[in-house]
């Protein structure tokens, strides 16, 4: 299946929970600053690893993740 | 409604439920727990809220949250109960929701006595919770004004979303005496809570109510707020009687049961030649500040007659300037001052006073 | 004019009651009545006492020190109230259990045997009614007719059964009190 | 928020929670109440209730809840919560009320008033957040901080000997006729935080049905206070609190099954 | 001792260790809880009794409990914290043992905030807990008097049986500046407690130590013997501070960290050529009335500079029987007024002067 | 007291005990309260700690408590006895404390402070006499009172649906770490009585032994509030407490055997 | 075994509990008014049947009574 | 004289400790000092300040409004004390991460790499003192080798290690100011 996922800067702290739990490895936390003064978390997947697993949204407690997912065939 | 013989506890309870109380919440002690037993019946009847709380901690903050819910709330309790309503006042207070707390006051301090004292108005009227608060305090001398002031109670917490007590002493809540219950009241509709109450955001903007304000700015605008609530309470809502003031010499200054007691006092006196009148502060906050100096101005002395070791008198002095000699008879610990004594002591006042002259 | 009552006796005597229905009297006779009690736990085994004030006028204190009248129904309250009552006031004692003889000479003394008429009359429990009846021969405020038309409609439900021996002690009360007036 | 431009095929499947108000929290990174800020925000919206709810905030951490959830909101002195919900559920009994506590503020303070609402059987909803420590006020040991656990308070661990044992209060209060539902959960994986959402709806459903006290114990973290990273916190869950404090549900209502853990 | 930098929290729990507290119970709150962090690692430390208490309701149970036992004890909180030991502050009193009570106040009412306040003199002075009782109320400055304060606290409850508050506000809780310890006192060992105490009958009749008396007529007795102790307590406790006064046309009455804040200000208004003059209060109760009120009699004006709505100018009006104006400059809700508008509240007031003197 | 005149081989068995003072108590007659202090009082004699003993009365009809025992005591503020003897104990750890509550004052308002002395495990023993109901204030519904049992503040019979269920608290304080001994007892008959004071015995003894939080719970008669003759409330404690509140041990300390039942 | 027993009358509450637990029904209470208002207790033993088996003690809640008991043969 | 500092950054920047430093070394200099923070929620996160005095006589008040210096550590800290120095006082800002200049110009500005002197230094956490070592040159209350000496034993046992790198920031601020001052 394929998916992606965004995060809302203003929302993320840099915690890093996320990048943990990626099966595919895909998150990692950036070294710019955020207007709130964190590390962002990035989606690094150049290769469109993502299957839209909602493992990451699911360990965020800021909600930052919106999370898409190809439409089942229908 | 036809005057029935009341006791104080049950008229007040009755008076409320009237008034549209729809949820009482409270914790029995001596000498206000028939009030609770009442409410234990009649709102259960009638389809409203009674609970018997754990505590009175849980009790005032079981009224804090009905509070929030935008219904007519009450509890009731006696000394070392409202003792431990302070915090959840405060937060009522400084969430600026409505509510009514009838303190029935007894002996003091600690556990004291079940006795009638009118020991706790500092508490009350001057610094009882944290904070820069006020609550109305309305002192009832008798059964019917138990009742009206319940009922008004209500009526000013509402208007100024603030908690208003009202402040009896046991022998108020004890005593029967010929009284008229007010109409029934038909309760709010739940469709009908004001604006501000928490009724579920259907259709808005979710709101909070709160007490806390982390940024000092926002909390002392908020407090501004508070104060301008009390200066608007302190200009519209000052209530007194007057009796037998009419070219008096020496006025009595005496609330609730201390004040009946010392009319009786007063005739008396009046009977033996003594020029004397009462004044009698029905609400402690806000005080009869005006009223009162003025009174100071045109009598030669004051009593102030309290049961309780010598409280409102503060006021009394701080409001008059101490313009004119001011005396003071009180009993404490529950003891009911009895009339003769109050005479006793207008009498030497009232002598003090010619022998003043005398000198003169 | 204010006529003051004090009814005392031990808890379960009916002292209290006795207060109440005077003053639901007063209530009925349209005059102004206060009624006070003394409560707490002395309630429980000790003694109960009240006021109750009866008034053309407004009641300023619903206590006072020195009342017009007082029924005593055991030696204690007579210990207690023999001092206090008004000079020329009225003392109605339950004589079945108080031996002891008032002391002062101006008042008016009731000696009634209330317990003794009481288990006359079947019940213990009235004779707080007895005393009451005795003092309505001495208090002008209060008719006993009148008084046994509130108590109609005052009697608590469980004692209803028994309305016709409450009006009788009432009645014998009154009855015994003029010629033991005349023996003080 | 930017939005990436995306191949028509994907949609959105998990998105921003309607009931959880648009703002970022002023918690620490990395710190479970966040999460559980958003199951309950989740369930409400499941439920369909946004508009029926009234939360209760406890003084804590999560004092400002109310900022932080899109359904009306009242804030409790500290441990008084199930007191100002039984006040809103006793007027308010069409609307779903809950608390959110801490555990200083819940199993300390406010024991009283937690064990009477589950007594009387109170019909609301508890989330009870359990992590071992006074968060808000800097890491004082709390009623749940475990044995030989360091805290500004108990500088040289906790000492049972002179500071007692830890409560478990969901074992405690399951035990009470009033309870209907009662469950610990643990924010410490995903497969833990998808339980810990279970069981919150099954405390949103009993009060539904009028069935009584329930209430969710969630094992949860604070990386500030315990001195872990974010990541070490949840291990430290893991590993030393899910054994002192076992997950389970202690009590379901009778028409029910209870979930395996 | 040296004198060493100190935070106010840390400063007062180390000097009652030293004045040889042997018993703090407390519960945690901002701005307040180095206070019991200190006392959680030093009480055991030395042997000595330290419960982190369940609440504040508890805490001042278990100070109640150990004060009865005879030995030096405290606790120490904020305004809502405060807010929950009435009850118990009010048996404390009404028991005659003696306690201490170190108060930090925040920003009120309800939750407020964790910024400075003094907007709980009302509630510590005139009324909080109900009964006809007083505790001794003292107002640090500087961090130095919080310590010196807190020690005298320890003598002044024994000596009185009574409670000692030390009343400070969060600034003097956080703020560090240097100040000295007072050198370790050896507590009491347990059989030199005094003879009132419960300490097992052992070769004496039991006594019990309680706040109840049925009879009015005892539980008046014993308020008769509290109101002696209270007056014994004004003629010999009254503490206050005086600067600048000589010669001074104005007089800043200010407590505490208000006091300290005037000052600046005022050597500002005198380098501008006002004479003004600051008063500052220590005993809050017993009020420094007689020294105050021979103030009035001196100065031209008072100015009244609070950290709340303006509490403590009640008591400066009483005691003064505005003989003179007074004005007053607060700032609530934990935001602490800054020298700056103290002084132009100064020049405000030194204006007016000025211009009735024109019009004069 | 007359004294008969006895043949000299009788000699008195059952005195009044030293640790009861020689005053009449205010209880009503045929109340259990005066039962309990005896036992207690017989303990304390029996231990010859008389003078090593500190005694903490509560609010309710035993707030008396002090005028009947010969030791030294402290009267507590309404359910906060459990805080107080706290205070005491800590500072005076070789005295003997116990606390003397009732219902009302126990499980209702100081609910939280018995929990937590529990949950410390303080070295105390608690004496709570539950009869179902305030005495003192005359016959409002107790945490403890029963499901459709009147009350003056229950006048329709307790109602679990709006009041709540009573609550167990030797069962539930038996489950906190703190705990080292938790029994229940009955004061109904002599047979109960004498197993009572058996139980009190021990918890005075684990205290001595320092292991911790002793309470014994007693089933105790309100004659007065439940309208009973004072042997009709001996028949109710059997035929109708006794089944709800089950009588036993329900924690001893480990070193130690369990009382059969 | 012999036994007799005293009841102190000014703590005797005429509770009645004493008279239900008497196996020889050796307890009675008095028509007589004590100090305190009550009917006391008294020991109805004409013919020397308390075995001094303290019962009526142990149920007592004012501890009235003083039991006596034959010393045993020593 | 007294002097009012004012040092202010993010929570972690180590501002309560710079003003506590300074603090530190009034009272070894034998004067008198108050340090006052801003605390509670806000420094989790949000910005710390606080404000150190340092004066020969008694201190009355121990914040005010006009600082005569303050140290600024980020740009909210700038926009926030920036209008509030006394004029004629002293200005320094970390110019690593704040870029905005300052607008006033009756103020001794000194614009100070502090991060980037820092990160040279080989530890991010000296920017406060790199900061302090350059306002010491135009403090005169305060010796910078006074400060060196305080801080020797005041370093949290913690940052012992880390000693010498700490003197060093002094050192490089304090000479990094002179110049700079010239250029503003
Ligand atoms: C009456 C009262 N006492 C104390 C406090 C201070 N206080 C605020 S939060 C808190 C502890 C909160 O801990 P917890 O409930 O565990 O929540 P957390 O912060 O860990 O989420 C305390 C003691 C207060 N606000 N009110
Ligand atoms: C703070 C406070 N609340 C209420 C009371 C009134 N009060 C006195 S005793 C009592 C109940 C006692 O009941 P319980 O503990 O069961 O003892 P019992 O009289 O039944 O032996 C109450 C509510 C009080 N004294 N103080
Ligand atoms: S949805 Fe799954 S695969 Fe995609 S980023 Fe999140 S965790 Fe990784
Ligand atoms: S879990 Fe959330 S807050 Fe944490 S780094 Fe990832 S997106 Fe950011
Ligand atoms: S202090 Fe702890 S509980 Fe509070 S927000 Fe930070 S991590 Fe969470
Ligand atoms: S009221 Fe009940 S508990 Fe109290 S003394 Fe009487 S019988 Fe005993
Ligand atoms: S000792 Fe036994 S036999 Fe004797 S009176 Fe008592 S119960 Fe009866
Ligand atoms: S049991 Fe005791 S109080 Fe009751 S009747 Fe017998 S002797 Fe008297
Ligand atoms: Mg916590
Ligand atoms: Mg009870």
């Amino acid at each position: 299946m394929k998916g992606t996922v965004t995060v809302d800067e203003a929302l993320c702290k840099g915690c890093g929970l996320c990048t943990g739990v990626c099966p595919k490895g895909l998150l990692a936390l950036s070294t710019r600053f955020s207007t709130r003064g964190y590390h962002p978390v990035e989606l690094v997947d150049p290769d469109d690893l993502c299957t839209g697993c909602e493992l990451c949204s699911v360990i965020c407690p800021e909600a930052a993740f919106t999370v898409f997912r190809e439409r089942a065939a229908a | 409604m036809a005057r029935a013989l009341l006791k104080g506890n049950v008229a007040f309870a009755e008076a409320a439920v009237r008034a549209g109380c729809e949820a009482y919440f409270g914790y029995p002690i001596t000498p206000q727990t028939e009030a609770l037993e009442h409410m234990a019946k009649r709102m259960p009847e009638l389809g409203r809220a009674f609970v018997q709380a754990e505590s009175e901690v849980a009790a005032i903050n079981m009224v804090y949250g009905a509070a929030t819910a935008g219904v007519r709330v009450m509890t009731s309790s006696s000394s070392p109960g409202v003792s431990l309503m302070m915090e959840g006042l405060s937060y009522i207070a400084g969430t600026r929701v409505p509510a009514v707390l009838v303190d029935v006051m007894r002996g003091g301090p600690g556990l004291g006595n079940i006795a009638p004292a009118q020991s706790d108005y500092a508490q009350m009227v001057r610094g009882g919770p944290h904070g820069d608060m006020k609550m109305i305090v309305l002192a009832p001398a008798t059964v019917q004004e138990l009742i009206d002031l319940t009922v008004e109670a209500f009526d000013l917490a509402e208007r100024y979303r603030c908690i208003t007590v009202v402040l009896a002493d046991g022998s108020l809540g004890q005593m029967m005496e010929p009284a008229e219950l007010p109409p029934m009241r038909t309760p709010r509709a739940a469709d009908e809570r004001p604006a501000w109450a928490l009724t579920g955001a259907r259709g808005r903007e979710p709101h909070a109510l709160t007490s806390i304000y982390l940024d000092p700015e926002q909390e002392e605008a908020y407090n501004l707020e508070l104060q301008a609530t009390y200066r608007a309470i302190e200009a519209a809502e000052v209530r007194y009687v007057e009796e037998r003031l009419e070219g008096a010499r020496i006025a009595v200054v005496a609330f609730g049961t201390a004040g009946r007691l010392s009319l009786t006092a007063i005739d008396a006196a009046r009977a033996e030649g003594i020029e004397v009148g009462l004044f009698r502060p029905v609400s402690l906050y806000p005080f009869p500040e005006e009223r009162l100096r003025q009174l100071a101005e045109r009598v030669d002395a004051l009593l102030v007659v309290e049961m309780n070791a010598g409280q409102m008198i503060d006021d009394v002095r701080r409001v008059t300037r101490e313009r004119v000699p001011i005396r003071f008879y009180g009993r404490t610990g529950g003891v009911v001052p009895m009339p003769e004594e109050v005479l006793e002591a207008i009498r030497g006042l009232h002598a003090e006073l010619v022998r003043e002259e005398a000198v003169a | 004019m204010q006529s003051e009552i004090v009814i005392s006796g031990f808890g379960g005597q009916g002292a209290l009651f006795a207060g109440q229905l005077l003053a639901y009297t007063a209530l009925d006779a349209g005059l102004h009545t206060t009624w006070f009690p003394s409560y707490g736990p002395e309630m429980r085994g000790g003694t109960a006492h009240c006021t109750t004030i009866v008034s053309d006028a407004p009641i300023g204190s619903p206590v006072v020190r020195h009342p017009r009248a007082a029924v005593v129904m055991n030696l204690p309250s007579l210990e207690r109230y023999e001092p206090l009552v008004k000079a020329g006031g009225v003392l109605v004692v339950n004589s079945s259990i108080v031996e002891r003889h008032v002391q002062r000479t101006d008042l008016q003394v009731l000696r009634v045997p209330g317990d003794d008429v009481a288990q006359e009359l079947g019940d213990g429990k009235v004779t707080n009614l007895v005393l009451v009846g005795a003092l309505l021969t001495r208090l002008p405020v209060l008719e006993l007719e009148q008084v046994k038309r509130t108590l109609e409609h005052v009697i608590p439900e469980r004692r209803r059964n028994l309305l016709a021996m409450n009006l009788q002690a009432l009645e014998r009360g009154a009855a015994l009190a003029d010629p033991l007036a005349a023996a003080v | 928020m930017t939005v990436p431009t995306l191949t028509p095929r994907l949609t959105p499947v998990v998105s921003y929670p309607e009931a959880l108000a648009p703002t970022p929290t002023h918690y620490c990174p990395g710190c479970t109440h966040g999460i559980a800020h958003r199951l309950v925000a989740e369930v409400i919206d499941e439920l369909g209730i946004r508009e029926d709810t009234i939360g209760v905030a406890s003084v804590g951490c999560s004092v400002f809840a109310y900022n932080y959830f899109a359904v009306d909101f009242a804030q409790a002195p500290h441990g008084r919560a199930p007191a100002l919900a039984t006040g809103i559920k006793r007027t308010s009994p069409d609307k779903l009320v809950f608390t959110y506590q801490g555990d200083g503020d819940l199993a300390s303070i406010g024991s009283a008033e937690i064990l009477h609402a589950a007594a009387r059987g109170e019909n609301i909803t508890v989330v009870f957040l359990n992590n071992a420590i006074y968060g808000m006020t800097g890491g004082q040991m709390a009623p749940t901080t475990l044995p030989g656990q360091r805290t500004t308070s108990s500088p040289a661990g906790r000492d049972p000997a002179t500071q007692g044992y830890p409560l478990r209060m969901s074992e405690l209060l399951a035990q009470v006729d009033g309870a209907a539902y009662v469950a610990r959960r643990s924010l410490h994986d995903v497969a833990n935080i998808r339980r810990a959402k279970k069981a919150l709806r099954k405390a949103f459903e009993v009060q539904q049905q009028g069935l009584g006290f329930a209430m969710v114990e969630l094992l949860s973290s604070c990386p500030t206070n315990w001195g872990l990273s974010a990541q070490d916190s949840l291990e430290y869950i893991r590993d030393v609190m899910v054994p002192a404090y076992p997950l389970g549900e202690f009590k379901v209502p009778e028409t029910e099954g209870r979930e395996a853990r």
